[in-house]
């Protein structure tokens, strides 16, 4: 074909794509910036100040809702599992339940570790730090009009522990109260774990291991009616037990109700009748009474959750200064749209007030924001100011650090019964890794220097996230920005690559697979950031992505088969044990089948850390953990993302907490 | 024994093409080559193998590298109209670009069709693209009618209890809707078979054979009782041969009709799994997965709109390709509209 | 006919059954860690959880005794009864929809059932008079026209159509939104004042008399039900064309214009009954085909119905719900195809049923 | 088309070919809802005859009489229900596998559709060279000269033998069932029907073929037809059929001189006469009604329902089929030997 040909093609081809490119909107005018200096009173003094603003509108907007009296919270994938709040371990079902129940104890405000009366009106913690004293409110009713008392706390909690299961959150509870290690009220029956989640096994138990195990709870949650106490008396010193008690699972609800709804009766003798059910038998799945600020209207799974203020709520002051003590909305409707497409549209047509917004799509949002809010870490609040495009409908509060974070781990000793795809030959021949490839030293150093931070901040955080020096995020007891961490450097990289296997990994290279559950874009983005920064030192450092499945993620992942993992933890308290006992020795350690050594040696740290008396002590003791972790990098700690909230303007009242969700306080917020 | 040449009289002259392709094959060529319609579909379909053909001249990839993994520059979430320059990871600059383009642009390879969110290049996605389609449509087609032609023959000639066992199996894997039973099937079968385009693909045919054996069951029930077949049996020839010789190929027309018509219908229900994300693996060159990427940034598709543009009238038109041709193919092959045109 | 309508009942067990089977026997290619995934949404935060869900549930059953305990409920601790089973009429919970798919069936299937009604209409109206208008111009360009309305009906797939659509009038113009109904209709429909008869909201509200719920329920309608029907109105058009084709070239229709009836007559009165035969045959097909549809076109445009939940469950593996989508499905195929069969039999004096 | 001549009388004891023995073929009828058989529909019901060498045996009976049904069982494309074909000393009922295909080489069939009797997918050369194939009497080259031969035999053009059926007439494609007929030199074929479907310029073409070749291949035939008119010509004997039995069979000349049975009058009676004065004066018996389901046939004499004559001992018994005279055999109330 001549080149005439091709070049009608090519032009062709081109006239198209300008074609169907005007179809497109013209972009916006630039808006004309004006420099204006003027003079303001400072402190008695008067200075110049040049502001640098676009020109006022003519008229003032004012940002005011068709419908003022209801909150839509548009949340993305994933519907409430169940709303027990002894049986809830997902953020779904938390935000409502912390709308709908109240605590003993809650956060202040902002703050993510100080403290204030919830349900308690205050609170005794005994020198040694096992028994804490809660002195109950009175006076505060439930949603269906039952007064509030001690025995409602304490039954909450007892019913709770003993309804049990692995995997609701209530192995939070079973550790202070019974021991470090012990994850279920079945281990009392049964110490092997054999009975956990088997109610039939656990029925057919001993009558009297039975009972004792019961006398157990009741004897480490005790009440008092006439004095208005409740008391808990814990197996250890427990640093996180506060934040344990403030969040969804320290949910108190109304004893009387409950048991008329079919749960637990109170009496020792039948505890186990109630074990184990599952999330979809548990009698209160479906239905709340709580004291909260809101109280719940129905649930229709899949769709919507609807909720209508209480008007009798017990809060008079707020829990920080100039918070909000009631709800003002009257009803929050609470809707689940899986697609993004249909919730961006929502949002701009301002039937959304909370939208969930994935951070790949906020480029589309961004020009909808008129006000501009960036994270104070020292006032805990935000400093606003208003974009280029002052009337646009948002605001958007951002540069507050979340509290989840992803890391990437190391397998120490991969599974390779029945063979293993995932390590090519399962040699150092170039085509493959053995299966303990990442029990060298240098092998892990090796891949923590080769990953680059600050492409991995770039492109799956969108700019907007901190490396993170070690274990702990930001912010928290024992947390040193200044810490020793690993920095990309393919020339130290390179260094330990030939330290590593006595060089056979230099001689030969290696290849392997870094497996990730389709759909998530992170866990695929550092995988191809290892991927390309190896296979630049050399092409015989090969690294293959493989998205798999959901379920078969989970089962690779699970049985230690995956050289790497990829995953991410969201806290459950804000504290530094519940970041440093399963990345170090729980759950994430057993995972990436650390070697015994390893672990006994974080144990002793992390076992000292939880029952430190005092916030300095376990600061010191948390920071040893990092330099420990640092030096053994059994995994490259990544990066904390910093959030972005985006509101209509007409909502106000918005403050960050860093271990609640946009939407787990509704009554501080207010709509004009 | 003297026979009158009167007495035959030819019913007309046949050339050689028609002599040369039997009668039917040539009725059918004719037909389609001088219907507008088909003609269209053709000329559709034969754009599509060329791209097919010369995806490594069109979209060049790197030596050794997989063709069918899309080239991405970057990872940012925000998609690039087209036009825009690679700047990293750029794969090699086609041959043909400096006969196209000024000579400034001549080292300059940019995304002719911009990228996906993601930064996957959609033009290297809709070429490569295109042969998955065409494998895909074809490889579901052929195996899905294959099984359903071997168990519609089975049931239709034995007839019986056979019959009876092979028509109800049918009848449950009918009572499945197709994409839910794809849907289902595929998300079991990729655990098994890994993520990729197989699972999918078995999904289909496992689901797809019914059609065909229906239709070719009762075609071949039909022509059974033709006096031909009668004939055929009267003569000695043998079940298998009468079966293969004289029914077949009496009653399969209807069948490829329904193929090429299927064609589509599969690359549309692959591409609607893809979009769902339980097609092909994320960046294989796929279109339903080009419009997956497509999927959140529709309501922007003002500003965005060459993420579903470009995929999407491929699909379009590569599925009214094959429409065309089998809705042609019916008319031509339907011998009750014989000689209506 | 009572005979031959018996008969066919009587296979709707077996084949409910065998539909059962079959999924059941997918199933089996997986192994038990891999089922417990539907029960966790994201990596577990205690490595025991996944040996909890799989005890709990019995997933590491045979896949045998998981069908029989489906099939005939367990025993419940308390009461020493046995409760729940399909044959007791318990269907089992949903994990995907977060309730017992009793509950999501009832609550869901009328939003789905109004949805594909609805779409019987362009259907049946559309694509019987643009058939027949084709058919009756043949090859002038009206019926090209008509022609190229089919083929390219059937070759675009429904979830690009429909998001184009959401795109257009939704986030362009803002006329229909996504969804079933909007908020406060909602709460009108919840409230006491308002009473459901069929849970059918534009029927519902008619016989309210709230016309704006009416007018509400209908905007968020509309999309959906033109994506669902495009495809099926393009197939109706077609076999309505060619039936008609043969229908207009048949003697009697000749015979009938020598008369000296006027076209009109000729094609209203003669042509169009003996037409629609193929279309009746057509109509089983659809009402099935409408139903499947929904699978996409309620995931796209996040209707509540029965078809989004499926979609939901077959992605998750949640074969409980999938099961009973496939076995309504099945169910009403059957019965479609036999109410057909009866009409035609009705409709056609040459069609013996026993 | 005269009277003049008339062949072989029966003189000599002739070789039986074909002995026909009560032959039977029931057609199930299922109803209910489990399909449970609930009846038969008695397609042939006890049929007996003998087919002499070289003669042409016409069989005779409205649409419907089950004449077709009993070529078609003598063959085996059906499986009769009962009874006994003798040809040639073989028993064709109880034939299976091999030998049953091995007799095809000796009995043969034309059909009455000459368009739907050949496979419109296959040319000439392979639908008449298919039995040769078959049976592997031939190789390529020599199957190509019999074929030629067989054309030539049927009075086509050796020339057309690539053709495909749809580029020949009614007539030709006739022609060419006759030439896959007789591929195997048979010694006897059934036509079944072979004319009704032609244009009458060409049924006398065809006939005088099919005479030609039975006296140059020394053929025996079973000619079936619906009329008395077609097989008038080419019959030595006739067979007349009524719902599923043979009420009447004897020697052309004397069924249509001395017919015995009412129905063969009736349909004797609707035989055109080429004499228009005779036509003239003709008087044509017609029948009342339609012929009774053969699934539910009149009790008594099957005929009693139309028949002009039928008294009492019609609607009770059953008539026995006799040979009322030498080689003249009758069943009817109303003829006694």
């Amino acid at each position: 074909m001549s080149k005439k040909t091709w070049w009608m093609i090519a032009s062709l081809l081109l006239v198209v794509s300008m074609l169907l490119a005007a179809c497109g909107p013209s972009p916006t005018p630039e808006t004309i910036v004006e420099t204006v200096v003027v003079t303001v009173e400072k402190e008695g003094e008067i200075v110049e100040v040049i502001v640098t603003a676009t020109p006022e509108p003519e008229m003032p907007v004012e940002f005011k809702s068709a419908d003022p009296t209801t909150l839509y919270d548009i949340v993305g994938a994933g519907d409430t599992d169940t709303l027990d709040p002894a049986w809830n371990y997902e953020s779904a079902g938390d935000a409502i339940i912390l709308n709908v129940y109240d605590q003993l104890v809650t956060y202040a405000g902002p703050s993510a570790t100080e403290f204030v009366p919830a349900l308690a009106e205050d609170w005794d913690i005994s020198p040694d730090g096992l028994i804490y004293t809660f002195y109950v409110r009175e006076g505060v009713t439930f949603h269906n009009g039952a007064e509030l008392t001690p025995e409602d706390v304490a039954y909450s909690l007892q019913r709770g522990v003993l309804q049990g299961g692995t995997w609701s959150p209530q192995w939070l509870f079973t550790e202070p109260f019974f021991g470090e290690g012990i994850y279920d009220i079945a281990e009392l029956v049964d110490p092997t774990g054999a009975l956990d989640d088997d109610p039939e096994g656990l029925q057919a138990a001993d009558p009297e291991a039975l009972m004792a195990a019961c006398e157990a709870a009741m004897n480490a949650i005790q009440y008092d009616d006439a004095a208005g106490t409740v008391t808990f008396t814990l197996a250890q010193s427990w640093g996180p037990f506060l934040p344990t008690l403030a969040q969804s699972w320290g949910s108190i609800l109304d004893k009387d109700w409950a048991i008329e709804n079919g749960t637990w009766d109170g009496d020792c003798a039948t505890w186990q009748n109630y074990y184990g059910v599952t999330s979809e038998t548990a009698p209160l799945r479906d239905i709340m009474n709580g004291s909260g600020p809101y109280m719940f209207d129905h649930w229709t799974p899949g769709e919507e959750t609807v909720l209508v203020k209480n008007p009798n709520y017990w809060r008079t002051e707020p829990t920080f200064e100039g918070g909000a003590t009631g709800p003002t909305i009257d009803r929050i409707v609470k809707k689940l749209v899986n697609e993004w497409g249909t919730r961006y549209a929502m949002l701009q047509a301002g039937d959304s007030d909370i939208t969930y917004i994935p951070r790949e799509n906020i480029a589309q949002v961004d020009p909808m924001v008129g006000v501009w809010c960036e994270y104070n870490f020292d006032t805990l609040g935000y400093d606003c100011e208003p974009t280029e495009n002052p009337d646009a409908p948002l605001i958007l509060y951002k540069g507050a650090p979340s509290a989840t974070r992803t890391d990437a781990f190391f397998v120490f000793d991969i599974d390779v019964e029945g063979g293993n795809p995932y390590i090519g030959s399962g040699e150092l021949d170039g085509n493959g890794i053995p299966a303990d490839f990442f029990s060298d030293e240098h092998v892990r150093k090796a891949f923590n220097y080769c990953f680059d931070w600050d492409a991995y901040i770039a492109d799956a955080l969108a700019g907007e996230g901190i490396q993170n020096v070690g274990y702990l995020i930001p912010g928290m007891i024992g947390y040193d920005p200044n810490g020793p961490k690993y920095t990309f450097d393919p020339a130290m990289c390179e260094e330990e690559l030939k330290l590593a296997w006595d060089g056979a990994v230099w001689e030969n290279g290696f290849r392997f697979q870094i497996g990730y559950n389709t759909g998530n874009v992170t866990r695929q983005t550092i995988a191809q950031i290892l991927q390309a920064t190896f296979s630049d030192i050399d092409p015989k450092f090969n690294i293959e992505i493989i998205g798999l499945p959901w379920p078969s993620f989970l089962a690779a992942y699970r049985a230690s088969r995956l050289p790497m993992a990829v995953t991410g933890w969201i806290e459950d308290l804000h504290d530094p044990h519940n970041w440093a006992q399963p990345f170090l020795i729980g759950t994430y350690a057993s995972r990436q089948r650390m070697p015994d050594w390893m672990v006994d040696e974080f144990q002793v740290l992390v076992s000292e850390g939880v029952g430190a008396p005092t916030d300095e002590a376990r600061a010191e003791i948390y920071k040893q953990l990092t330099q420990l972790d640092y030096n053994y990098a059994p995994a490259i700690r990544l990066a904390v993302a910093t959030g972005r909230a985006y509101f209509p303007r007409w909502i106000s009242g918005y403050y960050y907490n860093p271990i609640h969700q946009l939407d787990s306080r509704y009554y501080t917020l207010t709509k004009q | 024994m003297a026979v009158a040449e009167t007495q035959i009289e030819k019913r007309k002259e046949i050339g050689w093409l028609e002599r040369w392709l039997g009668h039917d094959t040539y009725r059918t060529v004719k037909g389609m080559a001088t219907n507008p319609i088909s003609v269209i579909g053709l000329v559709l379909l034969a754009f599509f193998i060329l791209v097919a053909l010369l995806a490594p001249v069109l979209a060049p990839v790197q030596p050794g590298g997989d063709p069918y993994r899309i080239p991405r520059d970057g990872y940012g979430s925000v998609p690039e109209p087209p036009g825009t320059p690679w700047e990293s990871r750029q794969p090699p600059i086609p041959f043909w670009w400096s006969w196209v383009m000024p000579e400034e642009y001549h080292d300059q390879w940019i995304h002719i069709m911009g990228t996906a969110s993601g930064q996957w290049d959609i033009y290297y996605g809709v070429v490569w693209g295109t042969r998955t389609a065409l494998e895909v449509g074809l490889q579901i087609t052929f195996v899905g009618a294959l099984v359903g032609v071997t168990l519609g023959a089975i049931s239709a000639y034995y007839g019986g209890a056979v019959d009876m066992v092979i028509m109800r199996i049918a009848d449950i894997f009918l009572a499945f809707p197709f994409t839910l039973a794809a849907m289902t099937l595929s998300a079991v079968l990729t655990p098994v078979l890994g993520k990729g385009l197989v699972p999918p693909k078995i999904a289909l045919m496992a689901f797809g054979w019914t059609g065909f054996a229906r239709l070719l069951r009762s075609d071949i029930l039909s022509v059974r009782e033709r006096e031909y077949v009668l004939a055929a049996r009267v003569v000695g020839v043998k079940d298998a041969r009468i079966l293969f010789r004289h029914i077949l190929p009496n009653a399969i027309f209807p069948t490829l009709v329904l193929g090429s018509m299927r064609i589509g219908s599969y690359v549309i229900t692959f591409a609607a799994l893809s979009f769902l994300g339980i097609g092909a693996e994320v960046g294989y060159a796929d279109w339903g997965q080009l419009l997956s990427f497509a999927r959140a940034w529709m309501t922007n598709l003002g500003t965005y709109w060459y993420i579903v543009i470009y995929p999407g009238v491929a699909l379009v038109l590569f599925v009214l390709a094959w429409n065309l041709v089998g809705d042609a193919l019916r008319d031509v092959l339907d011998p009750r509209l014989q000689g209506s045109r | 006919m009572l005979n031959y309508i018996i008969r066919r009942l009587l296979l709707v067990p077996l084949l409910l059954f065998g539909v059962t089977v079959l999924i059941f026997a997918m199933l089996q290619a997986l192994t038990p860690v891999e089922r417990s995934a539907l029960y966790v949404r994201d990596i577990p935060r205690n490595d025991r959880v996944l040996d909890g869900i799989i005890r709990r549930y019995g997933l590491d059953q045979p896949i045998h005794v998981q069908y029989w305990k489906w099939l005939t409920g367990t025993v419940d601790p308390q009461s020493g009864e046995r409760v729940g089973g399909v044959l007791r009429g318990d269907f089992g919970y949903s994990r995907t929809a977060s309730q017992p798919v009793a509950d999501m069936l009832a609550h869901r299937f009328p939003a789905t059932l109004e949805m594909a009604l609805l779409a019987v209409i362009p259907v049946v109206a559309g694509g019987i008079v643009l058939g027949v208008i084709g058919a009756v111009n043949h090859n002038k360009p009206l019926d090209h026209i008509v022609r190229i309305f089919g083929i390219v009906g059937w070759s675009l797939p429904d979830f690009v159509f429909g998001l184009l659509l959401l795109m257009a009038f939704y986030a362009g113009t803002g006329w229909f939104p996504p969804g079933r109904i909007s908020d406060w209709a909602n709460q009108v429909i919840a409230s006491d004042a308002f009473r459901s008869y069929t849970q059918l909201i534009t029927v519902d509200a008619l016989l309210n008399l709230r016309f704006d719920i009416f007018w509400d329920a209908l905007r968020h309608l509309i999309m959906p039900v033109i994506t669902l029907a495009y495809l099926w109105w393009a197939l109706t058009l077609r076999v309505t064309r060619s039936s008609m084709l043969e229908t207009l070239r048949q003697d009697y229709i000749t015979t009938a214009r020598a008369k000296g009836l006027a076209e009109g007559v000729v094609i209203r009165r003669h042509a169009l009954p003996n037409a629609l035969m193929p279309v009746i045959t057509l109509g089983g097909g659809t009402i099935v085909g409408l139903l499947s549809g929904v699978v996409i076109v309620e995931t796209v445009f996040n209707y509540p119905g029965i078809g989004s939940a499926a979609a939901n469950a077959a992605v998750n593996l949640d074969v409980i719900t999938v099961l009973s989508f496939v076995l309504l499905n099945g169910f009403v195929l059957v019965m479609a195809n036999l109410i057909v069969d009866v009409l035609y039999a009705y409709i056609d004096p040459r069609v013996r049923l026993d | 088309m005269t009277i003049e001549n008339t062949t072989m009388e029966t003189s000599t004891p002739r070789e039986i070919v074909l002995q026909v023995n009560n032959l039977k073929k029931y057609f199930p009828i299922k109803r209910g809802v489990f399909q449970t058989k609930v009846g038969d529909v008695k397609a042939v019901d006890g049929v007996s005859f003998e087919v002499f060498k070289g003669e042409t045996l016409g069989l005779v009976g409205e649409s419907g009489c089950g004449k077709t049904t009993t070529g078609r069982t003598i063959i085996r494309l059906y499986e009769p229900t009962a009874g006994h074909v003798d040809f040639m000393g073989a028993d064709m009922a109880q034939l299976r596998g091999e030998e049953l295909r091995n007799i095809r080489k000796r009995m043969q069939m034309i059909f009455q559709d000459p368009y739907a009797s050949l496979n419109p997918r296959m040319s000439v050369l392979k639908i008449v060279g298919e039995p040769l194939e078959v049976f592997h009497v031939a190789n390529r080259e020599e199957r190509k000269e019999r074929v030629a031969e067989l054309l030539e035999m049927v009075g086509l053009n050796p020339d057309f033998m690539r053709r495909y059926p749809h580029e020949f007439s009614g007539g030709q494609r006739q022609r060419i069932g006759l030439a896959r007929a007789l591929a195997l030199n048979p010694e006897m074929i059934i036509c079944d029907e072979p004319i009704s479907a032609l244009d009458v310029s060409i049924q006398a073409q065809v006939v005088n073929l099919l005479e030609e070749l039975q006296d140059k291949l020394g053929l025996t035939y079973i000619f079936i037809a619906h009329d008395l008119s077609m097989v008038r010509h080419i019959s030595d004997r006739v067979a007349v059929m009524y719902l599923g039995k043979i009420v009447e069979l004897t020697t052309r000349e004397e069924l249509y001189q001395h017919p015995l049975h009412p129905y063969t009058e009736a349909l004797l009676s609707a035989v055109p006469v080429p004499d228009p004065v005779v036509e003239e004066q003709r008087k044509r018996i017609l029948l009342e009604g339609d012929l009774p389901s053969p699934a539910n046939p009149p009790h008594g004499c099957n005929f009693n329902t139309r028949c002009p004559k039928a008294f009492e001992l019609c609607f009770q018994e059953e008539p026995e089929y006799l040979e009322v005279k030498p080689g003249h055999f009758c069943a009817c109330h109303l003829v006694k030997p």
